[in-house]
């Protein structure tokens, strides 16, 4: 199998969705469903395979190079297993709105195209996927109308404003060493001064932080994340921002190699600590926001920024376990984000709409499988032990403390705290407290929703408990890297400085459970009794008002909402706006008066001959 | 006092756990409940016998109603009970609760609580100072021992009787029956 | 091998429970004496489990059943994480951060099944329980990553071990600051005054726990019986030397919780913002020292 | 052997024949653009092969090149022969239905004879003659300017006209200058004579081409006519004008600085020239809500990227700045026909009318879509090529002043996108306001066949962008040899 077959079928699909839709929905259904499962199923065959293919396209006099090795295998199966589970996701939450034959194939190209990414050998093809990927999402972001339309503009902007900063790394690059090929290009920076260096790792971290959503750079986000269709959020979160972390690890680790990048600088400045401590400022902020929204796809999308702060935090801190860290909180945070994505995607679709945080609960008894889904995410999003959150975080934690940067590792956990807050208001106020007399007769999820929350919930705790898979993975990419493997094992990690073992800890918690239950099952029965049964001092208890939702951490928010305002999104506003002013401005040396314009035309004129009688410039 | 011995303990646990352990709601209904501080408070301290106030009638089985009730309040008295995990004690507190007392011709006292909620025992007074309330609970202590403090019991088989009376009173009643919902 | 662990888990278990609802018989007891009353026995909680599993019960659901239990098994998981002298049962299994992240178990279960209760009480509570849990957890971090970087490692039984060598971490300049911050939180930890916020019995009617009777009621009463092992034993084995001899260590356990009643009996409560306050201010700046202290010359 | 005149010669004879077709069919008239520019079409790719090896010198009358007019088909001129016939072909087919007028004949000999000018003006290696071509060029627009004959587009052709007869006049002084010096209007002879610009006396016909050319190329401050001339113009006019007048300006305008003077000093003052009107043009374009006047903006502002990379003069930036001026003219006359159409059906200019045209008129829809990624740059389109080499061209330049520009550029780059993906979002995801015209209706196939063909173009030399960089090297390397054009003309 050829990774060009792969790409063909990806593209191809997407472009063949189309026009099928216009015979018939059901078969283009079935069939785009079928595209993404045979990239996930054909991008799986490539475990362990490490291949290039070079084709000479004629694109300039740049090679088209293609490669797979377990690098870029970890990305492609996370994403197009994601990409599979979104598109499922899609069947029934899309089929009532309008244009739905673009829906699918754009979704089938963002796919696609961060496949291509992924499996891209060169700087230049890794480029034209990219933008591909840009404008595909953002015209799948803009598909909600309404709110939607600024924030697909926000992100179009600030995206590409980001590639086109890579675009001159890239032909810098080009030019210093004439080629892009990353096989020859790696090692080549050896020698390179290291402002160079710094300047190459400042342009691309620019574009990689736009699409990672790294602190200042965030603003897009959001608003794109909170507005894009539901199961394309899944999409968004889950995979579409770790492409800029793919872009951050080939940067540092196969551009740059390891061993230069820990070198540039010393102590608190040197390039590693900053990025770290940029990664730090990405958790604390936007997680202290997260805790003020009311939306729970914005609520998500402010977590989703804090979350990739812990894996740019692994990455950037650059020690084999930070690293390892880094990247299997990646895998995990694709899986529990898009799980919560569709969670929430999953509860819009049965109020209609509804994602304002204020007034649904009580969605528990009504849409039980989404509650579990939706639970088993936020318990990994917070990295409750047995979850696969958990070991992702406990390898940065660990390798923060023992290297002597305990600040780090306490603002990272503070995060943490900050997670279990909003993510539990999340939950509570979907699904928790009482039911509004409106949602009595909700019904619960279709299946196709059901079915990738059931997955991807199981996956959770699957990796939470054998973490050893993706670790195995993980420690063979870092071998490639050249850096020091973990020593791991299938339940965890063996090192001599700290171990984990998730089968002890799972064999605890099933045993200690059990007997609890025992307990709680031996004891007397309990009835079961109704949400209107509950103590109100005596009182009946009222309907829809009876519920403790607005304002949830109120005492907290007013603590320290002052200090939270977004700043940053203010400075790109009035950024944008000056330039309109600027553009206002200059547009009125268009006067419309004929006369101007000649006298422009003689002055212009009559200003070179001057010039150059005088002093002869030229 | 009995609680000390330990062979009464090996007998019956459960029963001995309601004698020595009455979580207490006082339902303040109305100026019976000045005398509920110093009972609970230093100069009494009803902890000792193992009564201590809780919050919600989820958590009491010892339900004192202190006072007069008026038919506004009845129907909170009756919700609170019927929330109350059993096995549960009533206890009406003053002489309003027995006979209406000092309102016995008002129009909207409810002069006999037990024709609504059944009651396990009475305390006498006006008010009753915090010893009478003592003698109660060593008295609900005897009959918990033979087996004779079973309003809960009598509220469970003559529900038709009570639900009738509460909602001739009432009118219709906003929760449903009880003892209709299944087991668990 | 594996006879011996099942073995050390029901000591400590038991162990645990012992002490805890020992040490809630106590506070009552000790309470009352403060309050010049005679007190119920020291052995009331245990005739309180012993009324609540005879009573019925009412649910609110498979989630209000499921949170309980999930809580209280998480704070026995908890317990296997900490050293009770020789007995570590899980002393391979990541070490302090799993234990702050276990730990998190409990309030979560509590929060899940409270949830479910549909009672805005107990979300109330809930929302002070998670806030006060944000507001001690800042210093709480500090002071374990004080620790952690102090004696540069993960794992509670090397710390315990090497505080046998070196004395107990009190004696360290650092650790003397975080310790003292600890001692500062754990009130808020144990739900003691002044941060009695979250069962508030006169204000929000015992927040999470309003709709639990009966089992429910008894199981919580145990959690909060390990919930105060727990912390009292993390306490001793951070910073007083941890478990020598099983006497010496519920002796440290006993005069910490006892300074705690002390303090619990003659306060008043914070509001959750004054608590909140406090605790980001003082204990947070005593650890913040420490951490800085440490950082700087380790 | 095709003879390079045939590519002046018939579409010149065409126009003037028009009138007599009308007397027999008025419906053949609008055949007669079609037919001239295929043939041309034919003619110049038949040329383009025996071009590359050696560029073809065409003797008008027999007299040698300093004493007779003389044609020079070199690898530029001929792309952009080529660039002229297949957008004339193209827009021509579109004419069939858009242009339904009474008086289209005079539309018809207009457009012939622009396309006439235009391609003699990038063939003809004679100044005067060049001069001449661009009057015809300049003097056809003007007038189809006003073509719809209402109170606007009569205003801004006067405006065109003032402005551009005060360019041509200032060209015609700079020949006049030139010729009294050297007394040979040749261009390779000229060249041959002219060593420096620093004299006062070589400077001043540099300037006055600069700034005569500058005007209908374009430049800052020379533009003011564009906006008003682009956008109330018809808009197969716009496309033309916008995708090849302003473009053979601008090859004018090298062609005089590179081959004529050898202006070597001057060229950091254009590029700094071109990076202002870029900059402004975006600007300008930004805040427009009248679509056709933000496309013309958006002309200005690549004609500044143009000149840019053309004044780099190194081949990298030729190279560039010519690939960017192909995808140009692909791309902005793709944008214009599209828009047209749909301005033609909506009946109004503003942005905000064309919310809800995605649903209404899909393809066309989707053709301007791909045309504003082209010209913002995004891959897999023609756009994205030239952007690529203009930053190499900029960056191997290894100087502070090309990369700080760089970056100038890539910010206007920026702020184009901007407003572009502002249409594509009206275009797809806003509900029209006006719920009765939800109709679909797809566009008569001679509106559809022009639009697609250049969407074609756009994508497939987007892919395989090596189809064109052959030319683009050698068109580079005859603009930067100067010595080699004036010993290939005069032996």
């Amino acid at each position: 199998m050829n990774l060009i077959i792969l790409l063909a079928i990806a593209f191809g699909g997407a472009l063949i969705t189309y026009f099928l839709g216009k015979i018939s929905q059901k078969i283009r259904d079935i069939f785009a469903v079928f595209i993404s499962l045979a990239l996930a199923v054909i991008a799986a065959c490539f475990y362990n395979v490490s291949s290039r293919e070079i084709y000479y396209t004629g694109f300039l006099d740049f090679p088209f190079v293609l490669r797979v090795n377990t690098f870029s295998w970890f990305f492609a199966v996370t994403i197009a297993v994601i990409g599979l589970f979104s598109i499922i996701f899609s069947l029934n939450y899309i089929r009532k709105r309008g244009n739905t034959d673009f829906y699918y194939s754009m979704m089938l190209l963002v796919i696609a195209s961060m496949i291509g990414i992924v499996l891209s050998g060169d700087l230049v093809s890794f480029y034209i996927f990219w933008e591909i990927m840009s404008w595909s999402t953002f015209l799948l972001i803009s598909y909600n109308r309404g709110p939607a339309i600024s924030a697909g503009m926000k992100y179009i902007i600030m995206s590409v404003t980001g590639s086109v900063v890579m675009l001159v790394g890239i032909v810098s690059l080009y030019l210093h060493y004439d080629t892009l090929v990353y096989t020859e290009l790696s090692g080549l920076l050896n020698n390179a001064s290291s402002g160079y260096i710094l300047f190459i790792i400042i342009l691309f971290f620019i574009a990689f932080g736009v699409k990672n959503a790294i602190w200042p750079l965030h603003v897009w986000l959001p608003p794109a994340h909170s507005e894009a269709p539901s199961p394309f959020s899944s999409v968004l979160s889950g995979i579409l921002i770790k492409i800029g972390t793919y872009g951050i690890i080939l940067l540092i680790f196969v551009i740059i190699q390891i061993n230069v990048f820990l070198n540039l600088g010393e102590g608190i400045l040197s390039v590693r600590y900053i990025i770290s401590i940029i990664g730090v400022i990405t958790i604390l902020i936007p997680t202290f926001i997260a805790l003020l929204q009311d939306d729970a796809k914005r609520l998500l999308a402010w977590s989703t920024i804090a979350q990739a702060g812990y894996i740019i935090l692994g990455i950037a801190y650059g020690t084999s376990e930070s690293v390892a860290g880094g990247m299997f909180h990646f895998f995990n945070h694709a899986i529990f984000k898009s799980l919560l994505f569709m969670v929430v995607g999953a509860v819009e679709y049965r109020t209609n709409g509804v994602r304002d945080l204020n007034s649904l609960g009580g969605l528990i008894k009504k849409m039980p499988v989404t509650f579990i889904g939706g639970l088993i995410g936020i318990c990994g999003l917070i990295g409750v032990p047995l979850t696969n959150g958990f070991v992702s975080k406990w390898l940065i934690y660990k390798t923060l403390i023992l290297n002597n940067s305990p600040f780090l590792a306490f603002a990272a956990l503070l995060g943490t705290w900050g997670t279990i807050l909003y993510s539990y208001k999340l939950i509570h106020n979907m699904f928790l407290g009482q039911l509004p007399e409106k949602y009595e007769k909700i019904k619960k999820a279709p299946f196709s929703m059901q079915l990738p929350i059931v997955i991807l919930s199981l996956a959770i705790i699957f990796f939470g408990i054998i973490p050893g898979l993706p670790l195995h993975v993980i420690n063979s990419i870092e071998s490639g890297f050249g850096m020091e493997p973990l020593t791991i094992n299938i339940w965890g990690i063996a090192s001599d400085t700290g171990t984990i073992n998730m089968l002890n800890i799972f064999t605890a918690v099933l045993v200690i459970g059990i007997m609890v239950w025992l307990i709680f099952k031996v004891s007397k029965k309990s009835t079961v009794i109704g949400q209107y049964d509950n103590y109100a001092a005596g009182t009946t208890v009222p309907k829809d008002k009876y519920n403790y939702s607005v304002n949830f951490y109120d005492p907290l928010c007013r603590m320290i909402s002052p200090y939270l305002k977004d700043f940053i999104d203010d400075f790109y506003m009035s950024l944008a706006r000056s330039i309109k002013n600027t553009g206002n401005g200059i547009r009125r040396i268009y006067t419309g008066d004929v006369g101007h314009y000649v006298i422009y035309i003689i002055l212009f004129l009559a200003l070179l001959i001057f010039i150059q009688i005088n002093w002869e410039l030229w | 006092m009995d609680r000390n011995k330990l062979g009464k303990w090996l007998q019956s646990p459960g029963k001995m756990g309601q004698k020595y352990s009455l979580h207490a709601l006082y339902f303040c209904t109305g100026c019976g409940i000045i005398e509920i501080p110093p009972t609970i408070t230093a100069r009494w301290d009803a902890e000792r016998f193992g009564v201590i106030p809780v919050a919600t009638p989820r958590q009491a089985n010892l339900f004192l109603i202190t006072g007069y009730v008026s038919v506004k309040t009845l129907r909170p008295i009756i919700r609170s009970y019927e929330q109350m995990p059993e096995p549960k004690f009533t206890v009406g507190f003053g002489s309003c609760p027995i006979n209406g007392g000092m309102y016995w011709d008002s129009y909207n006292t409810i002069k006999h609580l037990d024709k609504y909620i059944p009651i396990d025992g009475w305390i006498a007074g006006c008010m009753p100072r915090p010893e009478a309330v003592f003698v109660a609970v060593t008295h609900l202590w005897t009959l918990i021992d033979k087996g004779m403090a079973d309003g809960y019991k009598k509220y469970r088989e003559d529900y038709h009787y009570y639900r009738e009376n509460q909602e001739k009173i009432l009118g219709k009643l906003e929760w449903p029956p009880l003892f209709s919902s299944k087991k668990m | 091998m594996v006879m011996n662990t099942i073995l050390e888990i029901i000591i400590i278990i038991l162990l645990a429970a012992i002490i805890g609802l020992f040490f809630l018989g106590l506070s009552r007891k000790i309470m009352a004496r403060i309050h010049w009353r005679y007190g119920p026995p020291i052995a009331q909680p245990v005739i309180d489990i012993i009324k609540l599993f005879n009573q019925t019960s009412m649910s609110h659901g498979k989630l209000f059943n499921f949170g309980i239990i999930f809580s209280l098994s998480g704070s026995v998981v908890v317990l296997l994480f900490l050293p009770l002298g020789e007995m570590c049962p899980l002393s391979s299994s990541g070490g302090l951060l799993v234990i702050l992240y276990c730990m998190l178990i409990a309030p979560l279960g509590l929060a899940l099944s409270g949830g479910e209760a549909a009672n805005p009480i107990t979300s109330i509570g809930i929302s002070r329980k998670f806030l006060l849990a944000f507001g001690y957890e800042l210093p709480l971090l500090l002071i374990l990553l004080t620790v952690m970087t102090h004696f540069n490692t993960i794992s509670i039984v090397d710390i315990v071990n090497m505080q046998l060598q070196t004395g107990w971490s009190f004696q360290h300049l650092p650790l003397l600051l975080s310790g003292i911050a600890y001692i500062l939180i754990l009130p808020a930890i144990l739900d003691l005054r002044p941060f009695e916020l979250i069962q508030a019995p006169q204000e929000i009617s015992s927040g999470p726990m309003i709709e639990y009777g009966g089992k429910f009621l008894a199981l919580a009463t145990i959690q909060h019986a390990f919930n105060v092992f727990i912390s009292l034993s993390l306490f001793t084995n951070l910073f007083l030397g941890g478990a020598e001899n099983p006497g010496y260590f519920f002796l440290k356990m006993l005069i910490v919780f006892i300074i705690l009643l002390f303090v619990n009996a003659v306060t008043p409560r914070f509001r959750i913002e004054q608590a909140i306050k406090f605790l980001w201010r003082w204990p947070a700046l005593l650890a913040f020292a420490g951490l800085i202290i440490v950082s700087v010359t380790g | 052997m095709v003879n390079p005149v045939l590519l002046i010669v018939i579409p010149l004879g065409l126009a003037f024949v028009v009138p007599f077709f009308g007397f027999i069919s008025k419906k053949i008239e609008k055949f007669i653009p079609f037919v001239a520019l295929f043939f041309n079409l034919i003619v110049s790719l038949r040329l383009f092969p025996r071009v590359l090896e050696q560029p073809v010198h065409v003797s008008i009358g027999g007299f040698v090149p300093p004493f007779g007019i003389n044609l020079v088909a070199g690898p530029i001129g001929i792309l952009f022969t080529v660039l002229i016939a297949l957008v004339g072909f193209l827009v021509s087919i579109y004419a069939f239905d858009y242009i339904k007028e009474k008086d289209q004949e005079k539309y018809h000999i207009l457009y012939l004879l622009l396309l006439t000018g235009a391609t003699g003006v990038v063939l003809t290696g004679d100044i005067f003659n060049l001069f001449v071509f661009f009057e015809i060029l300049c003097i056809s627009s003007y007038s189809l300017v006003a073509y719809f004959g209402d109170k606007t587009s009569i205003e801004s052709a006067v405006k065109y006209l003032i402005q551009g007869a005060l360019g041509s006049c200032l060209i015609l002084m700079g020949i006049g200058l030139l010729y009294g010096q050297f007394g040979t209007l040749n261009m390779a002879d000229l060249a041959g004579n002219i060593k420096s610009v620093h004299s006062v006396s070589i400077f001043v016909p540099l300037v006055l081409f600069i700034t005569g050319f500058g005007v209908e190329a374009a430049i800052f401050p020379l533009n003011a006519w564009l906006p008003d001339a682009h956008s109330s113009a018809p808009s197969s006019i716009s496309a033309v004008l916008s995708g090849i007048a302003i473009e053979v300006g601008l090859y004018a305008m090298i062609r005089v600085v590179f081959t004529l003077f050898g202006a070597s000093s001057i060229l950091t003052f254009l590029m700094l020239l071109g990076v202002i009107t870029l900059l402004i043009g975006e600007l300008c374009a930004f805040c427009q809500e009248n679509i056709k006047r933000m496309l013309a903006y958006s002309s200005i502002g690549q004609i500044g990227l143009m000149l840019f990379a053309l004044s780099i003069a190194s081949s990298y930036g030729i190279t560039g700045g010519l690939f960017q001026l192909v995808s140009h003219t692909l791309g902005k006359s793709l944008l214009f026909l599209a828009a047209g159409y749909m301005i033609y059906r909506s009946g109004s200019m503003n942005i905000s009318s064309f919310e809800g045209m995605g649903k209404r008129m899909p393809y066309t829809a989707l053709a301007f879509t791909i045309g504003a990624f082209s010209i913002v740059g995004l891959p897999p389109f023609i756009g994205f090529p030239g952007k690529l080499m203009i930053v190499k061209a900029a960056l191997f330049e290894q100087e502070m002043l090309y990369t700080v520009l760089i970056f100038f550029i890539l910010l206007a780059t920026v702020i184009e996108g901007a407003y572009y993906f502002r249409v594509v979002q009206a275009l797809y995801f806003k509900e029209e306001k006006n719920t009765q015209n939800q109709k679909r209706e797809i566009a008569p196939l001679s509106i559809l066949i022009p639009i697609f063909i250049l969407t074609g173009f756009i994508v497939v030399i987007g892919i395989y962008p090596k189809l064109i960089t052959d030319v683009l090297v050698s068109s580079a390397s005859e603009l930067l040899n100067r010595a080699d054009y004036i010993k290939s003309v005069m032996p």
